[in-house]
């Protein structure tokens, strides 16, 4: 008996290698069937088109996204506005600026569509099909009202057909439509004209059926829904096979009436126009395009060229690379960005090629303005801070000049991310100011190790004092030397008053002021003059400096606001805060700048204390619950925004300081506010642009966020196998979902 | 018997609710309250949480809440999940069989190893295989299993690709996309072949055990029984792979590439499935087995100072009869019923190696879920995983007291 | 001792200088040293002392059921059978003794069963091995060394030649097989191939036998009361024929009433399967009860060996007669209860000379220095005393 | 009467020290017997490298604690000098890189840098030296282990204690209770729960503890203190007038003691291993350990299945220290069963 125990073991393992070997894929592509295979690090919620058009996550973006269709579209390389399922775009002739034109009240927009374009069953795609996404089928669901069906149908649908910006869609002819807006708004070229088409025949039964049940809508197998995209799930099209296996795999196969295959693209040819063309069917299009700053010259010709694109699923990243250096997947659509390690890895296969591109996003520090000092406000739960003096912004000032961006991630990030100074990312090219950047940026330690950071310490300790902060033991820093002594015990300041100076007149200044700041209205430049001291305005208007002894009166050059501080009592001893950022687990970057950050502020005595947590007990403390001293996330922003920075206003406006709303900080600057709502109403872009340069400056150096840096995407792919036409591109090949439409296979 | 299993029965349920009870108290103790997460999603508006929070309940008294929440428990209504738009059953129900036919398997062959190898160095106490074997189970029994389960990939899926120029194991995922892409096997996709797969092992595992109890019942000549034994097990599994190449629907094939001959069948899905499964089951099985083994060592030991060994002994039964058939024989009742808290270990370890492995099964499930923040899914799967054990309980008290004649004629 | 001066009985069992200790962590166990005796066939022999004085020790030596600390000394036992050629070819290589013509012994290893009345012994004479042919009548009695024995043939005779009854009868039968089984399973390992229902038939007989319901074989030892267990075991010590059982302590557990039917039963059994048997008992009424011949252990050592009624009427050695005088006789004289003093000594580290010199009230100097030799006293009585009593 | 008196009464010791003599005896009998366990050695002796490495060689290494501000000699220094350079050998900001007098600059060196002189192990993938987060993580893993298990002792003598003693319907509850505990899969209970709220060090040390308070350790000290509860003195006891109270804290639990510390040494497995499993998942808020290193490592891409074995030194020392530190305190508890489990004693 003993013997056969043994002997069935050996048989056992003489399965387990029989079934490896029989099993056992020869490496080498498959033959026959042209398959673009993508790893992807999460499954799919769903494959119905409804859900995701209210809440999509990047991986259903990534599968479901190629399937529709759109008015109009941004290119891939430089993003310019072009038309797609448009005739061409509705400018006005020799400007960028959309041909609107005043109808009873309201702003009409008419927009010509292509003839011979075709969804994947045949049928053609008409006004009717653009009418009924934009307008019928929300308001079938809302019962007959569009705003209702709209909020009904929540998420996407309201972000681009927002009910108080777009009145109603009208079919004029089968291939012409007309929108009312009723107003101008920016979110009019991004939002509303990016909607995506579904087929009405498929849909309208479908929506009647399920007015105002939005999770009746949802729950719907909607596997076989026709697509105008280049991609359509096999079900549509009766091929044998299932796109969808959860958690392994999900697939989409080339639409076979793709309208697009074939044209010629050129985005930027030497005349300086954007040119599509085709033989058979004869297709050419041609639109003049600005000469912005962007990769080299993109032509190529859209495909697709495969059969299917396959997209793996893996529970983690390391065995998502795994399968692509061992030559399982072609492409692995990793939208965080590659560390080091992985890079590494994909060093060891030749065959695997990468390429590095800029991504838009930001990570950033932020603190709660309801506190001091921070801000100056009550320490109520929801009260709105109002920025009343300035020394919030100093205090700010002071961190912001603390941190030393460019050391950390040149050194300790090893160059996966790059040092960002505004609050928008310069991947969005046309929109960033690179002038913006942060005060004693440039002191580093990278270039000079031994003075850096008592400079750094000096000049954020002359900032505090320049308010009135004082400590229990000063911080010392020797320039010449470097040494550098800690401080500790940061004292608040007191406000002893503040008087409204006309433009040159003294001011006389209460006994015991130690320093003095003054504010003067957005753009204004103006000096602060104490004596033998001044202080020059910055870009938000504001100026501060430590009074010197004996001085009787200030002088304020331009009309403004002049506010006077004593030094603290020891009751004012600024209390031990928490800093809340993402634990090393859920992102080590960020835990590491936080600890440093933190190391940092110490240093100048500002009494605070690392405290790394969960990325949703952050969320839930910051945003839902607004109970917090300073926090450390990041946003990532994707690619839709790198048309105007639309989401500043989410950030720093002040009617969005309530709980949940995203500018959880509660920054309130009635001068910004304006300046977000001016831009948004701008209809000239070079004048929008403007504006955002404008608030950049203010921004950075006002800090409602003290951005940090950005992270750059690392693409990879297997160069044995695949061949793109360009690999160079904000947010690389996974922003555009691997570009399947566009890869050819070797 | 019958009244013995009543017993344990009453006791199971009753140790369900207060499974129930404590997660409910744990969840309201919490300071981040679960259903406040729940209704502070960011994407939701104030209007919408307002009417999330009168859909959940979370308005009316506590007491309420408590007896929702059990009868919801009862009715299969475990709510939405977050993350994923669905019922969370459906999740469930969706991800269990891929993890019940990995554990049920490794847990097998951990469990049978153990047994095996502890009765062995228990009988040869001292000698160099008892030091050599309980280094070996201490090893892996707390070995770092992520670790471990990425030197076994480094092992098997790199080093030995590199060596024979042949895939031999996959790294991750239970099947291979290229040959499942042109299969369609309805709603529920692969756990179609899991369903069967998992009927095969329950029904080839109920006939060897039923027939192994038969032979030992009724025939008693050694010689022919072993002969019996192994031609029934033989034709049994024959049996089982004639249904599955020849009888529908298990031997029902489908298109597929031209790679694979342009046609792939059940059976050719379920080898796949196998294939996958072989490095993730080698992890839990290594992870496990030691466990049992140092249990069944030590009960062993206390097992072979029995009167009734020595009794066997001056009956004059050889060593193998004594040493398999009175001593393991009783040194396995008490590591039949620590068997439930091997459960929970290989449930832990099962985590880790599902998330290594990409194998989409409940441990991901209830990670991802945490980490996307889906409590509803969340808390679901833990308490479907308490659940499993519970019902794992039962079975391990079934056994007892089939193995255990003092309680079965109780 | 030689078997000459019971020429006329046919030997069973034969003790020779046995000694086994035990390994434990404070040291040696002298628990049985030097012990020798001799039982005849049909012969009862019972052992006594007190508790942990070695008369288990000795029981599980001559199976070899020790346990893994045991550290087997010297001696030899020799298990005798009736001459069989067939049979003998299967301890070629192993000790053996052959007894014939009422004294004749020879003692040797065996080489070789030439025919079947010659066989050749390999022997140790004058410092040399040689090898002696010893020519055996149809009558001779054919000893084993138990000892000696490898695994095997140790368990052909486990069980066939010698059965066991155990001290703890409630735990001697495995709670997760029905009882009959576990006979059958005996049964079934000494004679292979016999149909079930013989084996179930001669089980239900040797119930009847000892006196248990035959519908209880299919029940668990679970299901049986203290009594019926203890008579299960008899009959699974009676399964196979044996032709020796050890009855360790076979009644302790059980109360007097029982226990004395229990007795009375066994004996009978014995006297009519004409078995030979071994008691061990703490309780010298049990043993005086069953035996033909007694035989008194103290710290391991066997003091005395005699007839029932030689020891109880002229016991020789001190303790065997302190031991009778703790015992209330019925029958007998009456006697003062004496109490004997001291405690039992340690087994690791017994006291010189006699053992039980500390305790003894006839002591001298001579005691505490040598070990008294185990020496005839009178016919079939032998006794380890400097100073014997009569 | 008078002779009563006058006798030279006998000087009895108090009864602390009778204790304390007990104690000692119990202490030294015990000790000479795990001393011939060797697996319980081994472990023994691994256990008390990981002490020295922690809790000698890094603070000789790191200088000791920093004196407070007030103390009159050297204030706000610390305590001896440092063999390390804190700021490159900084477990959590250690900067490696090094200074170029002649470039003026600093020099790049790539990390994860492979062992060399200077950093023994090797440094991470943000350059930190990996020998000192070593160091750093046997504190951590002792002090959380530790604070565990006493959590553990200290509930589930109390309960098994309690519950023996009053049984009915508390030991009834306490052991339905400890059925559902070891039901419970820790792993997944913990992942829940850390989703739930801030897992820091201390808290999952105090969930760690609780949870196996409740658990298994329960059952088993119940059973013990049964055992205990009829022998006769707790009867005199009771007699004499002694209280619940005084019964359970006096007599029962200091008799079951020993078996919960033999119970600790496996919750501070279980713990050091949580621990390792949860920062591997990287769901606790801890700064810097063993599960973290792994967890850094293989977020930073060095734990692929292709390039791991070229970067050993990221996980290897952290994966090993996790198993021999686990595998040691299951030892010592292995060593102690044999002691207080009688029938697993080798006679």
């Amino acid at each position: 008996m003993f013997k056969v125990r043994w002997l069935a073991f050996g048989l056992l393992v003489a399965f387990v290698v029989a079934l490896a070997s029989t099993t056992a894929s020869e490496v080498g592509q498959a033959q026959g069937e042209r398959i673009y295979r993508m790893g992807m690090l999460s499954d799919l919620r769903t494959t119905n088109t409804m859900r995701v058009t209210r809440t999509a996550t990047v991986w259903e973006s990534y599968v479901l996204g190629p399937r529709h269709c759109s008015l109009f579209t941004q290119t891939p390389t430089r993003f310019y506005y072009v038309p797609s399922l448009a005739a061409a775009v509705p400018f006005r002739p020799g400007t960028a600026e959309l041909d609107l034109k005043s109808e009873a009240g309201l702003l009409t927009l008419t927009v010509d569509l292509k003839r011979g374009v075709k969804w994947s069953d045949g049928s053609d795609v008409t006004a009717d099909d653009v009418v009924f996404s934009a307008f019928e089928a929300p308001t079938i669901f809302g019962g007959g009202d569009f705003a209702k069906g709209v909020t009904a149908l929540g998420g996407g649908w309201t972000f681009s057909l927002d009910p108080s910006v777009l009145a109603k869609v009208e079919k004029l002819d089968s291939h012409k439509v007309k929108y009312s807006f009723k107003g101008f708004s920016l979110r009019i070229q991004f939002a509303a004209l990016f909607h995506a088409i579904f087929q009405k025949k498929y849909w309208e039964p479908r929506f009647r059926d399920s007015v105002g049940n939005r999770e009746k809508l949802e729950g719907l197998t909607a596997d076989d829904e026709p697509a105008c995209g280049w991609a359509a799930f096999p079900e549509s099209l009766r091929v044998a096979g299932k796109g969808w296996e959860r958690g392994a795999f999900a697939t989409n196969v080339a639409n076979p009436n793709y309208f697009w295959k074939g044209i010629r693209v050129d985005e930027r040819n030497a005349a300086g126009k954007y040119t599509e063309s085709r033989a058979t069917p004869p297709h050419s299009y041609e639109q003049d395009v600005p000469a912005a700053a962007g990769p080299e010259l993109a032509r190529y010709e859209i495909g697709p060229f495969v059969d299917r694109a396959a997209y793996r699923i893996f529970g983690d990243t390391a065995s998502a690379v795994a399968a692509l250096v061992r030559g399982d997947i072609e492409l692995l659509l990793n939208p965080l960005g590659a560390d080091p390690g992985i890079r590494a890895q994909y060093r060891t296969e030749p065959r695997v090629r990468t390429a590095d591109n800029k991504s838009h996003g930001m990570f950033y520090m932020a603190m709660n303005f309801r506190r001091k000092p921070f801000g100056s406000g009550p320490l109520q739960r929801d009260a709105r801070f109002r920025d009343d003096d300035i020394i919030g912004s100093r205090f700010r000032s002071s961190v912001n000049c603390l941190v030393d961006r460019q050391f950390v991630t040149e050194t300790l990030f090893q160059r996966v991310a790059f040092p960002l100074f505004s609050v928008v990312s310069p991947a969005n090219s046309f929109w960033f100011n690179d002038k913006v950047t942060a005060p004693c940026a440039e002191f580093t330690e990278l270039t000079d190790p031994r003075g850096a950071r008592a400079k750094k310490l000096d000049a954020a300790v002359k900032i505090l004092q320049s308010v009135g902060f004082t400590w229990v033991r000063p911080p010392r820093a020797d320039v010449a030397t470097g040494a550098v002594t800690a401080g500790e015990g940061l004292i608040n300041p007191v406000i002893l008053g503040s008087a409204d100076a006309a433009a040159g007149a003294a001011v006389a200044v209460p006994a015991g002021t130690i320093a003095v700041g003054a504010k003067v209205p957005l753009g204004t430049r103006a000096t602060l003059t104490a004596g033998a001291a001044t202080a020059e305005s910055d870009g938000a208007g504001k100026m501060s400096l430590a009074l010197p002894t004996g001085t009787a009166s200030v002088t304020l050059s331009a009309a403004g606001k002049v506010y006077f501080y004593r030094a603290g009592a020891a009751a004012d001893r600024v209390p031990t805060f928490n800093f809340i950022y993402p634990n090393s687990a859920y992102d080590p970057r960020r835990a590491l700048f936080g600890v440093q950050v933190e190391k940092w502020a110490n240093q100048a005595g500002i009494p605070v204390r690392g405290v790394p947590t969960g990325f949703n007990v952050i969320v839930t403390k910051i945003f839902d619950e607004q109970d917090f001293d300073w926090w450390s996330l990041g946003w990532s922003l994707g690619t839709a925004a790198l048309g105007a920075p639309t989401y500043l206003k989410d950030f720093y406006h002040t009617e969005f300081t309530n709980v949940g709303d995203d500018n959880a900080q509660g920054y309130s600057n009635p001068e910004v506010d304006k300046l977000l709502d001016a831009f948004l109403a701008e209809r000239d872009l070079s004048k929008a642009r403007a504006i955002v340069l404008q608030l950049q400056e203010v921004l950075a150096v006002d800090a409602p966020y003290l951005t940090w840096f950005d992270t750059v995407i690392v693409d990879a792919w297997r160069d044995d196998r695949v061949v793109f036409p360009f690999t160079e591109r904000t947010n690389g090949l996974v922003g555009m979902a691997g570009a399947p439409a566009l890869v050819r296979l070797r | 018997m019958r009244r013995y299993l009543f017993k344990r029965l009453v006791q199971i349920v009753v140790t369900l609710y207060l499974y129930l009870t404590l997660v409910f108290f744990i969840l309201q103790a919490m300071p981040g309250d679960y259903s406040q997460i729940y209704i502070d999603n960011p994407q939701l508006t104030r209007e919408a949480r307002e009417q999330l929070i009168r859909d959940l309940g979370l308005d009316k008294p506590i007491e309420e809440q408590y007896f929702t929440y059990l009868r919801n428990f009862v009715i299969g209504q475990w709510g939405m999940s977050f993350a994923h738009g669905r019922p969370v059953w459906d999740i469930i129900v969706e991800r269990f069989p891929r993890t019940a036919l990995l554990f049920i398997t490794a847990t097998l062959i951990a469990f049978y190893l153990g047994f095996l190898l502890g009765k062995l160095i228990a009988w040869r106490r001292g000698r160099m295989i008892e030091y050599t074997s309980t280094v070996v189970g201490i090893t892996f029994y707390t070995a770092f299993t992520p670790m471990l389960a990425l030197l076994l990939v480094w092992i098997f899926a790199i080093q030995l690709t590199d060596w024979t120029g042949l895939k031999l194991f996959p790294i991750a995922n239970f099947l291979d996309m290229d040959k499942w892409q042109l299969v369609n096997l309805g709603p529920h996709g692969s756990n179609v072949i899991f369903g069967y797969m998992l009927a095969t092992l329950g029904a080839l595992a109920a006939f060897i055990f039923a027939y192994w109890w038969l032979c030992h019942r009724f025939i008693h000549r050694p010689g022919v029984r072993f002969g019996a034994l192994l031609g029934g097990y033989a034709a049994v599994f024959l049996l089982a792979g004639y249904l599955w190449v020849a009888v529908e629907p298990l031997a029902q094939c489908w298109p597929a590439f031209q790679k694979y001959g342009g046609r792939i069948c059940n059976w050719q899905l379920a080898v796949d499935i196998l294939h996958h499964m072989i490095l993730p089951v080698t992890v839990v099985t290594l992870i496990s087995f030691g466990g049992t083994m140092l249990l069944m060592r030590n009960s062993m030991l206390e097992t072979i100072r029995e009167d009734y060994i020595m009794a066997a002994k001056a009956k004059g039964l050889s060593e193998k009869t004594v040493r398999d058939d009175h001593a393991a024989r009783n040194a396995l009742l008490p590591v039949v019923t620590s068997f439930v808290l091997s459960l929970a270990l290989a449930i832990d370890g099962g985590i880790i190696t599902e998330t290594l492995f990409s194998w989409p099964g409940m441990g991901l499930t209830l990670l991802n879920s945490v980490q996307e923040q889906d409590f509803p899914l969340a808390i679901a799967a833990l308490v479907f995983t308490g659940v499993f054990a519970l019902i794992a309980h039962l079975v391990a008290d079934i056994l007892y007291a089939y193995l255990d004649p003092r309680i079965r004629y109780e | 001792m030689t078997i000459a001066t019971a020429a006329h009985k046919a030997p069973m069992l034969e003790v020779q200088d046995l000694t086994m200790h035990y390994f434990t962590r404070k040291g040696e166990v002298k628990a049985v040293d030097d012990v020798t005796f001799t039982l005849y066939k049909g012969e009862a022999l019972g052992l006594v002392g007190e508790s942990g004085c070695g008369k288990t020790s000795i029981a599980i030596t001559l199976l070899r059921l020790l346990p893994e600390n045991a550290l087997f000394k010297k001696g030899h036992v020799f298990f005798y059978r009736p001459y069989d050629p067939q049979k003998a070819q299967r301890y070629i290589g192993f000790p053996v003794k052959i007894v014939q013509n009422g004294n004749e012994a020879y003692t040797g290893r065996l080489r070789e069963v030439r025919s079947d009345a010659q066989l050749l012994l390999q022997a140790r004479t004058n410092g040399r091995f040689q090898e002696i042919p010893v020519q055996v009548d149809p009558k001779a009695h054919f000893g084993v060394d138990l000892i000696a024995l490898d695994e095997p043939r140790l368990q052909e005779i486990r069980w066939k030649g010698i059965s066991m009854i155990f001290q703890a009868a409630m735990n001697a039968l495995n709670p997760v097989y029905k009882v009959g089984d576990q006979i059958a399973e005996a049964i079934n390992t000494h004679t292979p191939g016999q149909p079930p229902d013989q084996v179930r038939e001669k089980i239900a007989q040797l119930f009847q036998l000892v006196g248990i319901d035959p519908a209880m074989i299919d029940r668990y030892p679970h299901e049986y009361s203290g009594g019926m267990k203890q008579r299960a075991i008899i009959a699974m010590a009676l399964s196979c024929d044996p032709d020796l059982i050890i009855a360790d302590e076979p009644t302790t557990a059980l109360d007097v009433i029982v226990q004395d039917k229990i007795l009375r039963e066994m004996r009978v059994i014995q006297k009519k399967l004409n078995m030979s048997m071994i008691y061990i008992s703490h309780d010298i009424a049990v043993i005086a009860e069953v035996s033909d011949k007694i035989g008194v252990m103290y710290a391991g050592k066997m003091v005395e060996v005699a007839r029932c009624e030689t020891i109880f009427q002229r016991p020789v050695h001190p303790y065997t007669k302190a031991l009778m005088s703790a015992f209330p006789s019925i029958k007998g004289e009456r006697r003062k209860l004496e109490s004997m003093p001291g405690e039992p000594p340690d087994l690791i580290k017994p006291p010189l000379g006699c053992r039980f010199h500390p305790r003894c009230p006839y002591a001298t100097e001579q005691c505490a220095k040598e070990d008294p030799a185990f020496k005839p006293q009178h016919e079939e009585h032998f006794a380890a005393c400097w100073h014997p009593l009569s | 009467m008078a002779t009563a008196t006058t006798a030279p009464q006998r000087q009895f010791d108090p009864i602390w020290r009778v204790r304390a003599r007990l104690l000692r005896r119990g202490a030294l009998e015990s000790w000479a017997m795990f001393r011939e366990s060797k697996i319980g050695l081994t472990g023994l002796a691994v256990i008390a490298i990981f002490f020295v490495a922690g809790f000698v060689i890094h603070p000789v290494l790191w200088g000791g604690p920093t004196l407070p501000e007030w103390f009159p000699i050297a204030g706000g220094q610390k305590l001896w000098a440092p063999l390390w350079d804190g700021k490159i050998y900084d477990p959590i900001l250690g900067r490696p890189l090094v200074w170029s007098e002649e470039h003026e600059t600093y020099i790049f060196t790539d990390f994860p840098a492979p062992p060399s002189l200077r950093h023994w192990l090797g440094t991470d993938p943000y350059g930190r030296d990996i020998l000192s987060q070593i160091l750093h993580g046997i504190q951590a893993a002792f002090v959380l282990g530790i604070f565990a298990a006493l959590i553990t002792v200290f509930i589930g003598t109390t309960i098994g204690a309690i519950a023996a003693y009053y049984g009915g319907f508390v030991d009834t509850f306490f052991m339905r209770l400890a059925d559902i505990i070891l039901l419970f899969p820790l792993i997944a209970f913990l992942i829940v729960l850390s989703g739930l709220m801030q897992m820091d060090f201390w808290s999952l040390a105090i969930v760690l503890g609780i949870y196996g308070g409740f658990g298994s350790i329960t059952i088993v000290l119940k059973s013990q203190a049964l055992a205990i509860k009829v022998k006769p003195y707790i009867e005199a006891a009771r007699v004499a007038g002694g209280g619940h109270g005084h019964i359970i804290f006096r007599h029962i639990i200091p008799n079951i003691l020993p078996l919960s510390f033999l119970y600790m040494m496996f919750t501070v497995t279980s713990a050091i291993f949580s621990e390792a499993v949860l920062s591997f998942f990287g769901l606790v808020d801890i700064k810097m350990s063993w599960g973290l290193m792994i967890n850094i490592t293989r977020d930073a891409g060095y734990l692929g299945a292709t390039n791991m074995m070229q970067f050993w030194w990221l996980w290897m020392p952290a994966g090993l220290c996790i198993t021999f530190l686990c595998a040691a305190f299951y030892l010592v508890g292995r060593g102690l069963d044999e002691i207080v489990n009688p029938r697993l004693r080798a006679r």
